[in-house]
């Protein structure tokens, strides 16, 4: 029996997207298309998260708070890439200040294309991310440790 | 439509200071000090607006002249000032508010005063 | 002096879907100092220009935000097009008109919503979202994208909107004026949100004009700018009322994107009734050569497009000035010694947007 | 008192039915000319590379000797540039967005465009 | 069949049993309800387990494993603290041991060295001196009309409590919603909604530790709810009619307010317990202490 | 006459000491002689109880003239010391009320004291039991706590003159005073050590002979000489009543009733309050903090303002009733409010503690003007568990300055790091003062049901529950700066000095099992001494007894818990910073590419609970009440 899958909490990070796609993702939170049908809350913690949906192509200052957003989700974790910024850098790839793409930084887990990314679109990318979800809590399980003990191992 | 022609004013960077007092006690608003690169030299333009009518100001000096910040004037200057300084490297004199370097930090030091990139279109990823 | 609390805001933080970064010093919860940072969006695009032909900089001018894409590509555009000294037709005058219009329903709207949220009124926002949908609904049913219109393009416009669809449009709008009327009652008037609004940010008239403040910042103060005066696209031929309140605190920043709502609405029916038949666009041949400040009023205030061309199809210089940029002074003025539940409130009330700003 | 205006409002609304599409099991919103993604007729594809050139994101690929048609979807930002430009109007924007997936790739299409006398018809659309 | 001097125990076991459960569903409820306000679907009813069973299936970072300590200190004297009160217990050592409960989150929260979190716990604590009078009046109340502090007395007491404390129960109301952590007063953390101190106490607390904080949670539900029950104790019919109009009209303030600043609920929950509750005590008082 | 013997002996035996520490020069012996001194004291006040217990009400006659001869010469030397120093230092206040108050002395010892014969001086009860344990244990540990406190004390402060000897022949001084106070049937001994009282503390406070230690100990002096005035008024009062002297028998006088009782009682609560620094003088004991801890240590646990409140519960019964009695409990109660919301706006520790106990005086005095039975069972619970708690505060937060030289609370972040011993300590002494199962909270909660039968119980209620909550904040949030746990901190502990870690092990100790026992103490002392005044006695239902026991092994054995955790090393992960990354040393990325320091204050609030503004709204308050209170007075005397 898995809870992990019926109550995916959520932390968005803009790393330096053109706001299209976040304001996606809040508009999926909104009534019209209620995320939280399927448990989803955005926490705006990421100790308290367990899928980050990142949006841009994460510029140089963004480097660093990415990762650490990223380090501080407590395991298992997913990485959702959401538009074309952040699955590859899209149209500002050849800027100076831009790293091109999340998994730059970060693995990412689901790259949700669109630019920008429709709220129905992400609604798609979180739920296969939580196949992927359950695939990691599952590995963590067979590690042979129960849940709660690794916290070190992302770091 | 028809759009107001727009005024633009060259000044040496010795008359920067009167000019801007000018429009200052005319009641002018700043509305944007920004930079050019043309060749090796750099064009900056002080617009300011009032009861939208719009006027410019240009200097334009090398790379290594310091320019003297209008803070003292326009308080809100220094948000210019040091974009100007960040992505140009422009040094400014006398800013009230100083970021020294931290407004924007860029992977590339003073991108804009880098030489132009015309790519022909199709290099690959 | 050791009583002090230095509480890093940001670049992650719930109430900042945008990545700026404050370091508050507090006296519990009293705010001493703002030390601002930003640059985490800064991706240095107007250097892209040398590197897409101007015809193609539309895409990235469009991307230059999600909230007001439609105006940032037509204010590029028009730019351009004064360089060239092209004749952009009637017809898509207008439309640029009615798009920029929605587009300002909907970061109103969206802002009203986010506004409510970071004073903790939750309902609201998911009610300001709701009613945003409707503004959606109608950008993605004539262009084709939701937040990405991409209906810009240097002589014109990509897509025209037929007569039925804007007289169906013109019948919408009524519903949308209703739900905003609903909307907009309790925003300005529950005395919840006055506690959190009223004479919380206050900045004087003189302030606001001087520290260059922008938009509804400055007509919250009492400034009447409003660069829709200056005519462009079909602008000249409609009556554009400039809404202004006196108080400069975030409940009139409040009350004047509230009223806007309405005024927008209102352009929109009029560009609806006087809106000629005809192309729209013309061809574009050439490149441009020369320069020119293109200035626009965006939802948040005046936009400016700074353009020089060197008769090659890549541009010299693009240079984007956007209007939160211009609304940061003024912000750090508002944010001196308030308390720390104010910050996000205060913040939110120059509805700052950093894609643009940072670019 | 507007207290009482909100009070109103959200009774009003937990009586009525919630606005929410009930995605996925009820259809996505889309209308007919929104922009899904691109799709290419490849019988009709005269490699001529405009789509390439005039892509602003570069996410098209032409090869004229392996006669391939590739677009990396995750570079594409739907923009439209492609499809407006190409001279024989191949490529066409479909309403579908493209779905999530959970590793790069690309979409590598052979164009099996043979020039005239006969171009070969093929129904069949992309992939 | 359970012997009469065992029967306190029992209740308490039953409490620390289906109070988690009855807990789990009410927020359930409550945020189905508050969905629907919204115009929305909203979650399933039973979300709330899962989102706990989810947090003990997660891994358990803490900044200092003291936290852990102070957590579970939370939940255990959250659980004792309602324990005593659903066995008949003494309302006030009830309080005093909720008030112990309280005291260690806030604790945990100060542990942690973090901004978000430290902000949190100060306003945690502005938010315990905000109600905290209120609630001590309220038990006062209970004792002037049924002349016991004790829960067994007051419940099995046949006046109807409610109509001699009208003000108490406003009061009550009010600091209720501080409690439940709901608009207006959810400074210290809050449950949706985006807050400039992110998540106030409980920020640094993830996974399992923030599971346990949710289970304290729904037994604090449960408690704060059977207090109402109180005023309605000589009719249960109507006691229940009570407790869900309350609840409702919680979902429905929150639903309809902003969140205000801690001055302002400070001075709510102080005017409100220095007027009403006085006020109410104080005539029942020169009544002469009505009741039999 | 065992009793009798150990009574003398208490008084005495420090006094000897006292003596011999005055001429003692050397280190060790001092140190030797206060510790077997102490260890004596507290063996003998043990005795006391174990025979005097269940003995009831002892009343002795000693031989008075002679005593009384020598009494009214000491005090006069006192008098004309005073004087020097106050025209010395030019306080013409003190001087002023020194010259009313040895006027008043020489005018009654010369035309009144004549026919004065009181036989019952001394006499000893449950309650003089429980204030002899007090000062003999608790006090006796603080004065060996103080020799290695005054070492280092020394060694940091050079600036200030090394007068040991005087100041521990002083420490003693005001023990045997202390005794000679809660053991003295006739009231005009009770004056003497009164006075004595008054004295020691004024020259403990200017100790440090700084300016401002000067000028406090004289803001002390002063106000405590104010409380002598009216103390002697009462005396005067009571002989001009009656001259035969037989009201100045303090077993007497509260045997007569009100009708002769109530004047003196209330001119004598008057003292009282000054002496336990009420509401509009409480000023002196925030002055006071400028003394080495071990003295405030002392002041507020054990000695001075214990001698306040023991005299205004001795008064209760006469107060219970009466509206001057109800006045008096007003300014307790409003001192308890206030000074509990003052101390919320501060950062000084001592400051936090001075105000801290303020408050519970205040509650105690509200309780003893209130003075019903229950009441007066409340109030002295109140100064056991204040006395203990307060000792165990005063001393940790005594060592804690040492170690890192400040009394800031800010800069006690960490300490269950740095100084993980004082911290639990520290914390269990907090605990002690507000929260559930310990004394302080087991004594309002029995304040509350008590009140809420007492007349106009429903004002010292709602009293009770802010300023109550008042507390859980001020003491919560000094609580969670010394639990923080902060990175890059080493333990700095020392270790050396075993006394001193002895006195805190036992005061500890005494906190948690006084706690276990008080059910105990009550049934055998404060009960039977409720009951022999008023004819009943009350204690708390056994059931929340046996809850609360439970409660306390619970607390006691959650720290195991962390065993569970401790297993499976988790390396501890920082803290959330909103994306910015941190360093170990607690330095962050902030704005403007500086590394910033993390940096976390507790809230004082000062604009709400400034300590300026409360305090004048304190002051005026209470003096309005006083004077109510005189007012009536007047009108019971003319
Ligand atoms: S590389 Fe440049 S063009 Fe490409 S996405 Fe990044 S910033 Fe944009
Ligand atoms: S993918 Fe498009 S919409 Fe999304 S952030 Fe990037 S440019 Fe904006
Ligand atoms: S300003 Fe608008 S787009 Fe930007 S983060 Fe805030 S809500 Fe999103
Ligand atoms: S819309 Fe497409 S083509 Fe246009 S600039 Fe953007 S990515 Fe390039
Ligand atoms: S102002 Fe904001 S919404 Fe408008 S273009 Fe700029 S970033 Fe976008
Ligand atoms: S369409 Fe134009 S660009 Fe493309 S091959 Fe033909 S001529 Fe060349
Ligand atoms: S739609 Fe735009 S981005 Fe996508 S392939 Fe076509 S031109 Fe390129
Ligand atoms: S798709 Fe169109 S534009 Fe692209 S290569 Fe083929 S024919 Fe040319």
């Amino acid at each position: 029996m898995t809870y992990l899958q019926k109550s995916p909490w959520i932390v968005h990070y803009n790393a330096s997207s053109c706001n299209g796609c976040d304001i996606e993702i809040l508009a999926a939170l909104t009534p019209v298309f209620d995320v939280e049908r399927f448990g989803i809350i955005n926490t705006g913690n990421p100790k308290h998260a367990d899928i980050l949906l990142c949006t841009g192509s994460v510029n140089e200052q963004n480097k660093v708070p990415l990762k650490n957003v990223y380090d501080q989700i407590p395991e298992p974790k997913v990485v959702v890439a959401i538009g074309i910024c952040a699955s590859s850098g899209g149209i500002f790839r050849e800027c100076y200040n831009v790293s091109g793409g999340i998994d730059k930084i970060i693995p990412v887990d689901v790259y949700v294309p669109g630019c920008a990314a429709r709220p129905e679109s992400i609604i798609d990318g979180v739920v296969t991310a939580l196949g992927i979800l359950e695939q990691k809590r599952l590995a963590m399980q067979t590690e042979g440790s129960p849940a709660g003990t690794k916290a070190g191992e992302a770091r | 439509m028809t759009m107001q022609p727009q005024v633009t004013t060259n000044i040496e960077v010795g008359q920067l200071i009167g000019s801007v007092e000018r429009f200052r006690n005319e009641g002018y608003r700043l509305v944007q000090i920004g930079c050019t690169k043309v060749g090796d030299l750099y064009e900056i333009n002080y617009s300011f607006d009032k009861d939208y009518h719009f006027e410019n100001i240009r200097i334009t000096i090398g790379g290594s002249t310091e320019v003297p910040s209008i803070s003292g004037m326009y308080w809100n200057s220094f948000i210019y000032e040091n974009e100007m300084h960040d992505l140009f490297g422009i040094q400014v004199r006398g800013m009230n508010i100083d970021f020294k370097g931290t407004l924007f930090r860029t992977a590339v030091k003073y991108p804009f005063s880098q030489p132009p990139v015309t790519v022909t279109k199709g290099d690959k990823p | 002096m050791s009583k002090q609390i230095i509480v890093p805001f940001g670049p992650q933080h719930p109430v900042l879907p945008e990545p700026i970064h404050l370091d508050l010093v507090l006296e519990d919860e009293k705010v001493v100092d703002v030390i601002p940072s930003i640059g985490y969006i800064h991706r240095g695009f107007e250097k892209l220009v040398e590197k897409r032909e101007f015809t193609e900089y539309v895409y990235v001018a469009e991307r230059t935000c999600g909230i007001c894409s439609f105006i940032h590509g037509a204010t590029y555009c028009q730019g351009i097009e004064q360089i060239m000294k092209i004749e952009v037709p009637e017809r898509a005058q207008y439309l640029r008109v009615i798009w920029s219009e929605f587009s300002r329903l909907h970061s109103h709207l969206l802002w009203l919503g986010l506004f409510a949220d970071s004073f903790g009124f939750e309902n609201l926002f998911m009610g300001a979202w709701k009613t945003r949908e409707r503004v959606l609904d109608f950008m993605e049913e004539t262009t084709g994208g939701r937040v990405i219109q991409g209906t810009s393009k240097i002589g014109g416009v990509r897509r025209d909107i037929s007569s039925e669809r804007l007289d169906r449009m013109v019948k919408d709008l009524d519903v949308l004026d209703r739900e905003m009327k609903e909307l907009t009652t309790i925003f300005l008037h529950d005395d919840s949100i006055r506690h959190r609004l009223r004479n919380v940010g206050t900045i004087s008239r003189e302030d606001a004009y001087h520290l260059g403040a922008v938009g509804p910042t400055a007509r919250g103060s009492g400034v009447a700018v409003d660069l829709r005066k200056t005519g462009y696209g079909a602008y000249d031929r409609l009556n554009v009322p400039v809404v202004t309140d006196s108080c400069g605190d975030c409940l009139s920043r409040c009350t004047v994107r509230a009223k806007e709502l309405f005024t927008s609405t209102d352009l929109i029916r009029q560009a609806a009734r006087k809106i000629p038949d005809g192309p729209v666009d013309v061809k574009v041949t050439g490149a441009p050569d020369g320069e020119y400040f293109m200035r626009a009023e965006q939802p948040r205030g005046e936009l400016v497009h700074y353009l020089k061309g060197n008769g090659t199809k890549f541009l010299v210089r693009s240079r984007i000035r956007t209007p939160t940029l211009t609304n940061i002074p003024p912000l750090i003025k508002m944010l001196a010694g308030c308390d720390l539940a104010d910050v996000p409130v205060i913040v939110l009330s120059i509805d700052p947007c950093i894609s643009c700003t940072e670019r | 008192m507007a207290f009482f205006e909100m009070v109103r409002t959200a009774l009003r609304t937990v009586m009525q039915q919630p606005v929410t599409i009930l995605y996925p099991a009820q259809a996505a919103k889309k209308t007919p000319i929104s922009r899904g993604h691109v799709m290419i007729d490849e019988s009709r594809c005269i490699s001529c590379g405009t789509c390439q050139r005039k892509c602003p994101a570069q996410a098209i690929i032409i090869s004229k000797e392996a006669k391939t048609w590739q677009i990396d979807r995750l570079r594409c930002v739907v923009c439209n540039s492609c499809v407006d430009t190409c001279p024989v109007k191949c490529l066409f924007m479909d309403t579908q967005y493209t779905a999530p997936v959970t590793a790069r790739s690309v979409d590598l299409i052979a164009i099996t465009y043979v020039k005239p006398p006969k171009p070969e018809k093929k129904d069949e659309p992309a992939q | 069949m359970i012997p009469e001097p065992l029967l306190p125990v029992f209740y308490g076991l039953v409490y620390v049993l289906l109070a988690p459960l009855l807990g789990g569903l009410i927020a359930g409820i409550d945020r189905k309800v508050t969905a629907r306000m919204q115009g929305r679907v909203g979650p399933p009813i039973l979300q709330p387990f899962y989102d706990v069973g989810k947090l003990f299936e997660k891994e358990n970072p803490v900044v200092t494993v003291t936290q852990n300590f102070y957590v579970l200190s939370y939940l255990v004297f959250m659980m004792v603290a309602g324990a005593l009160f659903f066995s008949g217990g003494d309302m006030l050592l009830v309080i005093f041991a909720f008030t112990l409960s309280h005291i260690f989150i806030v604790l945990g929260a100060y542990a942690s060295y973090s901004p978000y979190s430290h902000v949190g716990a100060e306003r945690e604590l502005l938010q315990i001196i905000a109600y905290e009078p209120m609630i001590i009046l309220t038990a006062v109340g209970m004792y002037m009309v049924t002349q016991s502090f004790f829960v067994s007395t007051i419940v099995a007491s046949s006046v109807p409590i409610i109509l001699y404390l009208p003000g108490i129960f406003v009061g009550y109301m009010i600091v209720l919603t501080i409690k439940l952590r709901k608009s207006p007063f959810d400074i210290s953390t809050s449950h949706h909604a985006h807050q400039e101190i992110v998540k106030g106490v409980t920020t640094d607390f993830a996974g399992p530790n923030l599971g346990k904080i949710e289970i304290a949670h729904w037994y604090e539900y449960v408690f704060l709810l059977g207090v109402i029950w109180l005023f309605f104790a000589w009719n249960p019919l109507l006691a229940v009619a009570a407790i869900l109009v309350v609840y409702f009209l919680e979902i429905l303030i929150d639903n309809t307010m902003s969140r205000v600043k801690w001055q302002l609920m400070l001075r709510t929950a102080w005017i409100t317990a220095g007027t009403l509750g006085i006020i109410n005590l104080g005539v029942l008082y020169y009544l002469g202490m009505v009741v039999p | 006459m065992q009793i009798l013997d150990l009574l003398l002996c208490l008084i005495l035996f420090p006094l000897v000491a006292a003596l011999f520490l005055l001429v003692v020069r050397r280190d060790s012996v001092r140190s030797l002689i206060v510790q077997f001194a102490a260890v004596a004291i507290g063996i003998v006040s043990l005795v006391l109880l174990i025979l005097g217990f269940d003995k009831g009400t002892l009343i002795y006659s000693v031989a008075s003239e002679p005593v009384s001869l020598v009494m009214f010469i000491i005090e006069i030397i006192l008098a004309v010391f005073i004087l020097y120093l106050g025209i010395k230092f030019r306080k013409s206040l003190t001087v002023l009320l020194i010259l009313l108050q040895a006027g008043m002395l020489v005018w009654f010892e010369t035309s009144l004291a004549g026919n004065l014969h009181i036989a019952n001086n001394l006499f000893v009860d449950q309650f003089s039991i429980i204030m002899a344990l007090i000062i003999g244990i608790i006090g006796s540990l603080i004065c060996v706590y103080a020799v290695g406190y005054m070492e280092t004390y020394h060694n940091r402060h050079k600036e200030v003159r090394d007068r040991r000897s005087i100041f521990f022949g002083i420490l003693f001084i005001f023990l045997a005073a202390m005794f000679g106070l809660v053991f003295s049937n006739n009231l005009l001994w009770v004056f003497f050590f009164w006075e004595i009282t008054t004295i020691c503390s004024f020259l403990l406070i200017g100790y440090a002979e700084t300016e401002e230690a000067t000028n406090n100990s004289f803001l002390a002096l002063s106000m405590n000489l104010l409380g002598g005035v009216a103390f002697m008024a009462a005396i005067i009062y009571l002989v001009l009543a009656d001259s035969s002297g037989i009201l100045l028998d303090l077993n007497h006088l509260l045997a007569t009733g009100k009708a002769f009782a109530l004047v003196p009682a209330v001119l004598i609560c008057f003292a009282g309050i000054t002496k336990a620094a009420l509401m509009p003088f409480s000023s002196w004991l925030v002055g006071a903090m400028v003394a080495p801890t071990p003295v405030s240590a002392l002041l507020h646990s054990s000695t001075m303002v214990k001698a306040g409140v023991y005299i205004i519960v001795r008064f209760a019964p006469v107060l219970s009733g009466t509206t001057e009695g109800l006045m008096i409990a007003l300014v307790g109660g409003m001192t308890f409010a206030l000074a509990s919301f003052m101390a919320i706006s501060q950062n000084n520790a001592k400051k936090v503690l001075a105000y801290s106990t303020i408050a519970n005086l205040g509650l105690i005095v509200a309780c003893a003007g209130v003075g019903t039975y229950n009441l007066m069972w409340v109030a002295i619970l109140l100064i056991i568990f204040h006395a203990i708690a307060k000792s165990l505060l005063f001393l940790c937060v005594g060592t804690v300055e040492n170690r890192i030289g400040s009394r800031n609370i800010e800069d006690m972040g960490g300490l269950i790091v740095r100084m993980p011993k004082i911290a639990i300590m520290m914390f269990i002494g907090m605990a002690g003062m507000f929260l559930a199962p310990f004394g302080m909270v087991i004594s309002k909660w029995a304040a509350i049901e008590a009140f809420i039968t007492a007349p106009f119980g429903l004002i010292f209620i709602a009293i009770l529950a802010f300023g109550g909550s008042a507390t859980v904040f001020f003491w919560s949030k000094w609580m969670g700066k010394i639990i923080s746990v902060m990175r890059d901190q080493n333990v700095i502990e020392d270790t050396v000095r075993k006394e001193k870690w002895a006195v805190l092990y036992i005061l500890t100790g005494l906190v948690v099992v006084v706690c276990l026992i008080f059910p105990l103490i009550s049934s055998v002392l404060i009960e039977p001494f409720v009951l022999n005044i008023y004819g009943h006695t009350t204690r708390l239902a056994q059931a929340n007894l046996t809850i609360m026991i439970m409660m306390l092994f619970l607390l006691m054995i959650m720290p195991f818990s962390m065993l569970l955790y401790g297993k499976r090393a988790q390396p501890p992960a920082l803290p959330y910073m909103g994306g910015r990354p941190m360093n170990d040393s607690m330095h962050f990325a902030g704005s403007i590419g500086i590394s910033r320091e993390l940096v976390l204050s507790n809230y004082y609030l000062e604009k709400t609970f400034g300590e300026e503004r409360l305090f004048m709204i304190g002051v005026s308050l209470c003096w309005g009440l006083l004077l109510i209170a005189g007012i009536l007075l007047l009108g019971v005397i003319l």
